[in-house]
């Protein structure tokens, strides 16, 4: 195991209690360490948005809790679900009034909590919605695109509903935006290495060298398959083809990229796919706004990258180009 | 036949907490197979969780007493299966909030309601292959055996059966549901983790009933 | 090699040129893609910053290239230095009639070319002065710091003397602005695993799998010596205990951190080092000032960390508070 | 004797891109065993520089001639002994700028001009086991030759000895510059990688004038 860690027990707690000690004019708990909310939570009369999952893909989940974004969010164990008290706590400290959005990844631990976080949150007369991130294309068909799970793409959800959140739209308003935004998101990874949970102590899968699967999870899920690792454009062409399929914009459309790393692939091997990317999309008579190259969606020390698409309109666009200010997103 | 009180809860909740925590080893290998293998991670913080618990002094509510060992369960493990007990174990409790006693009927009625919560929360019908295979099967034989005013022992001993029945019955199919929904054709023949844990939690509880009762 | 590349030897060439495409309103070239400026270059009447150096440590060296920072960079191919000519096209470009400082790190290489390049500006009459980063306290006792090298550190010279060209100091105060700051300055690193540089096609050196090396170089020089790994709490206090021999701070002293990931090791783990670093800082009398935690110098895909010190007085503190933005580095 | 012109230079410079090309492999495996193994890759990429510098069709100023090689050398190959040899090129250059013609006398002088300039570019000093340990020896042994009269074959002969026995001294020494320079001890006995690419160039200029002059 190549981590620096103390008891694998406490990596996670450890690590908020880092987090807190480093940004504690921007970050503050509520009541439990896993309970992240902004330090000037709640904001009154403002629409609150958390979210929630497990630890180990930073800046994903809690990097995102700052102006212009996410008000709170509930920490989970490397890998696991938050429980759905620790939601509940941060419902209850972000709540400014205006009712609380839940913008959270579509896997069935975190979802079973949030439920019941929600149900428990509305005994106590705070209004939830929830809106579900099921971005990864390759984690289902079309058709049963409900089954996706969420990944990278849950950044622009967070951005776009939290800029329409700041701007004072009512709690449907700002649902309605995660909700538009979501439905122009599509996101697929290719990972060349694995990580390891520090309390497993072992690689969650294995991955040979001069291996790569394209369509993993950011747990490891299975992807589309096992096979020899190809040329940057080559990989790059096939995530925009599954992409662009699925998502099927039409020419003279304007897009939003997000170039990520799951961990260990540095930022230049993302800039040689982001030139291949822009290459193909503007071939394809598409417009690219805003591109985002670097780690916004995590899978600790894995090797791979993701690609997330984003239809933009005018509307969408400006709530994308709105600032936004957290320890680990800032946007003047 | 006397009512089941608080006491025998809180010893029957003990016992969950021994079985999880003697068969961490055996659900991680079968989640291993099938899942993320954390199974066993989450037994034995689901044990911890209740052993604490038990050591509490008890109000005499036991509805209250039962639901909030599903809070305590929620806290400490929040993986799919813990949030599914957690869940389970506070609509047994809400189902029969301010009794002091229980008897087989309000017991029967408990895991109907636990059944009726997990599917709810976790949205899985029977088939899916997930634990609702055994809770659903064992609700509907308990609250049957009642109904026919069959002796304790043998409510107990066939919920016991039909738990484990419907965890045989949908082994060689393929899981629908969660992580191992992800993996497809290759969990037909593997036992699914969540069931053999169902049948683990329904033979603590229910063996002891069987005495007490 | 778990690397997403096309062909090894245009690793730099393509990266450049998705960069310049990611970012044309921050970043252009001057005449070559290896010599990056400020799309605004040259900021007439304020002193210019160039820095240069291999590539393979993204944000370092042109991440830092914009706005309070540096106006350009010139930049060699993976762990090479860049040409003479690369440098001297950087400097004719950003040029803005107050002269140019040249800050980077003392590797044999960059300085050779950096002269020349001085040499030849020289001839064009633009005049300029050079500062050395020499900031690794783990190259070199101190009776021989002047052949330290130069790791993360940089990034504070940057920030700071490019805060105090902004605000219009001449080429002798922006000079002595990063004399002081590196002055004030000390880095070290410990490694965990190797990196590959693309045209080598295997790791730099070898490291075992629970093994670590502290005072490891970022090219993967030697440090002090191999040994089985640390806990996370060890590693922060020997590294500490290795820079506060060397800064000697005084209690009551006000200090900045930067908690670097060499690249793998992810922000959990930084995070995990921080708590432990701020403990040990505070108990020793000295306060924290705006902690720096991520990847600020990186040696691609190499797991480790370093820890940089710098002690700050009244005007060092300003100028680190001052505002900055580049596609790498934004402060408000 | 005629002078050495242009021609005699540009096939010098046509040779030395030879010799760089054919020793890659043997110039990356000194430089594993006490640097960044790059010099093969170094070497390489000068000898492609040359080889394509020469292609061009030359001015007849010898000294330009030579100083515009240094520039195309730095431009292809910026590492420590790309650098090194490109200000050995420039200084040697500028050194004759404006000649038409060289005599032995001319070459000496460049080649202490070259010396000159790699020490104050490098800042090593003889003695610290790096490629002045051949150039500094070399020139101060053709300047002498030279000046006492020697005829050209002699003089290249003494100068390749110099430049030959120079990498030899050194060997046994320990490394103080460059990235040699970090690993101490261990470089004792290891013959310097940058000392070997000056005898292989040295020689690869002195065999072709020896048989020109
Ligand atoms: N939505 C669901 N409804 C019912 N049971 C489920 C559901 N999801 C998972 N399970 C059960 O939980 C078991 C896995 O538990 P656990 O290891 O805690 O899940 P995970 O690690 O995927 O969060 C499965 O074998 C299955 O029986
Ligand atoms: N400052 C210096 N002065 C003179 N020679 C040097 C200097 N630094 C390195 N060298 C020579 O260069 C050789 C290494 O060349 P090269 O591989 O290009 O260096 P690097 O890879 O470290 O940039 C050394 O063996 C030494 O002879
Ligand atoms: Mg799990
Ligand atoms: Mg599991
Ligand atoms: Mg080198
Ligand atoms: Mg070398």
């Amino acid at each position: 195991m190549r981590k620096i860690l103390n008891d694998p027990n406490s990596y996670v707690h450890e690590m908020l209690a880092g987090l807190l000690k480093a940004h504690p004019d921007q970050l503050g708990m509520a009541g439990d360490l896993h309970a992240i909310v902004r330090a000037d939570a709640p904001v009154q009369g403002k629409v609150a948005l958390a979210t929630g999952g497990g630890s180990g893909h930073l800046p994903v989940f809690l990097g995102y809790v700052g102006k212009g974004m996410l008000d709170g969010c509930a920490v989970g164990d490397v890998f696991q679900s938050p429980s759905a008290e620790q939601m509940l706590e941060v419902t209850r400290r972000i709540h400014g009034g205006k009712g609380v959005l839940y913008v959270y990844g579509n896997y069935g631990g975190d979802v079973m909590n949030f439920d019941m976080a929600a149900e428990m949150a509305d005994m106590e007369d705070i209004r939830v919605e929830t809106v579900l991130v099921k971005d990864d294309v390759a984690s289902a068909p079309p058709a049963e695109a409900d089954r996706r799970r969420g990944v990278a793409g849950m950044v622009y959800a967070f951005k776009l509903a939290g800029a329409k959140a700041d701007q004072g739209g009512s709690l449907d308003e700002v649902a309605a935006i995660a909700r538009k935004t979501l439905e122009h998101t599509r996101s697929i990874g290719v990972a060349l290495s694995p990580c390891t949970v520090p309390q497993a102590g072992k690689p969650t899968f294995t991955i040979g060298e001069g291996e790569m699967e394209i369509g993993m999870g950011i747990h490891g899920e299975p992807g589309m398959k096992r096979e020899s690792l190809q040329s940057a454009d080559v990989i790059t062409e096939r995530m925009l083809d599954a992409l662009l399929e699925d998502l099927a914009p039409a020419s003279g459309d304007t897009l939003t990229i997000m170039l990520n790393s799951l961990g260990a692939t540095p930022h230049e091997e993302l800039y040689i796919m982001y030139r291949k990317a822009a290459e193909l999309l503007e071939a394809g008579g598409l417009s690219l706004h805003r591109p985002y190259v670097g780690r916004f969606a995590t899978s600790m020390e894995m090797a791979g990258a993701s690609i997330t698409l984003l239809r933009l309109d005018d509307e969408l666009k400006a709530l994308l180009d709105a600032p936004a200010a957290s320890p680990f997103f800032v946007q003047t | 036949m006397a009512g089941i009180g608080v006491a025998e809860v809180r010893s029957s909740l003990a016992r969950v907490a021994r079985a999880l925590a003697a068969n961490k080893d055996h659900l991680t290998e079968l989640d291993q197979a099938m899942g993320d293998g954390d199974l066993g991670i989450t037994a034995g913080k689901m044990a911890a969780a209740l052993e604490s618990y038990v050591e509490q002094e008890p109000p005499e509510d036991v509805g209250t007493y039962v639901a909030q060992a599903g809070m305590a369960v929620n806290r400490a493990a929040s993986s799919s299966l813990g949030t599914l007990l957690a869940t389970a174990l506070m609509r047994a409790g809400k189902e029969v909030r301010g009794q002091h006693e229980l008897t087989p009927s309000d017991l029967a009625r408990m895991l109907a309601a636990a059944d009726t919560g997990v599917q709810e929360r976790g949205k899985a019908k029977p088939g899916d292959k997930t634990i609702i295979d055994v809770l659903h099967p064992a609700a509907e034989t308990a609250v049957a055996a009642v109904a026919e005013g069959a002796a304790p022992e043998v409510v107990a001993e066939r919920t016991l059966r039909a738990a484990r029945d419907g965890r045989d019955a949908v082994t060689p199919l393929r899981s629908k549901i969660g992580r191992a929904g992800w993996i497809g054709e290759r969990t037909e023949g593997l036992v699914d983790p969540g069931c053999e844990a169902g049948v683990i939690i329904l033979s603590a509880i229910l063996d002891g009933f069987e005495e007490t009762a």
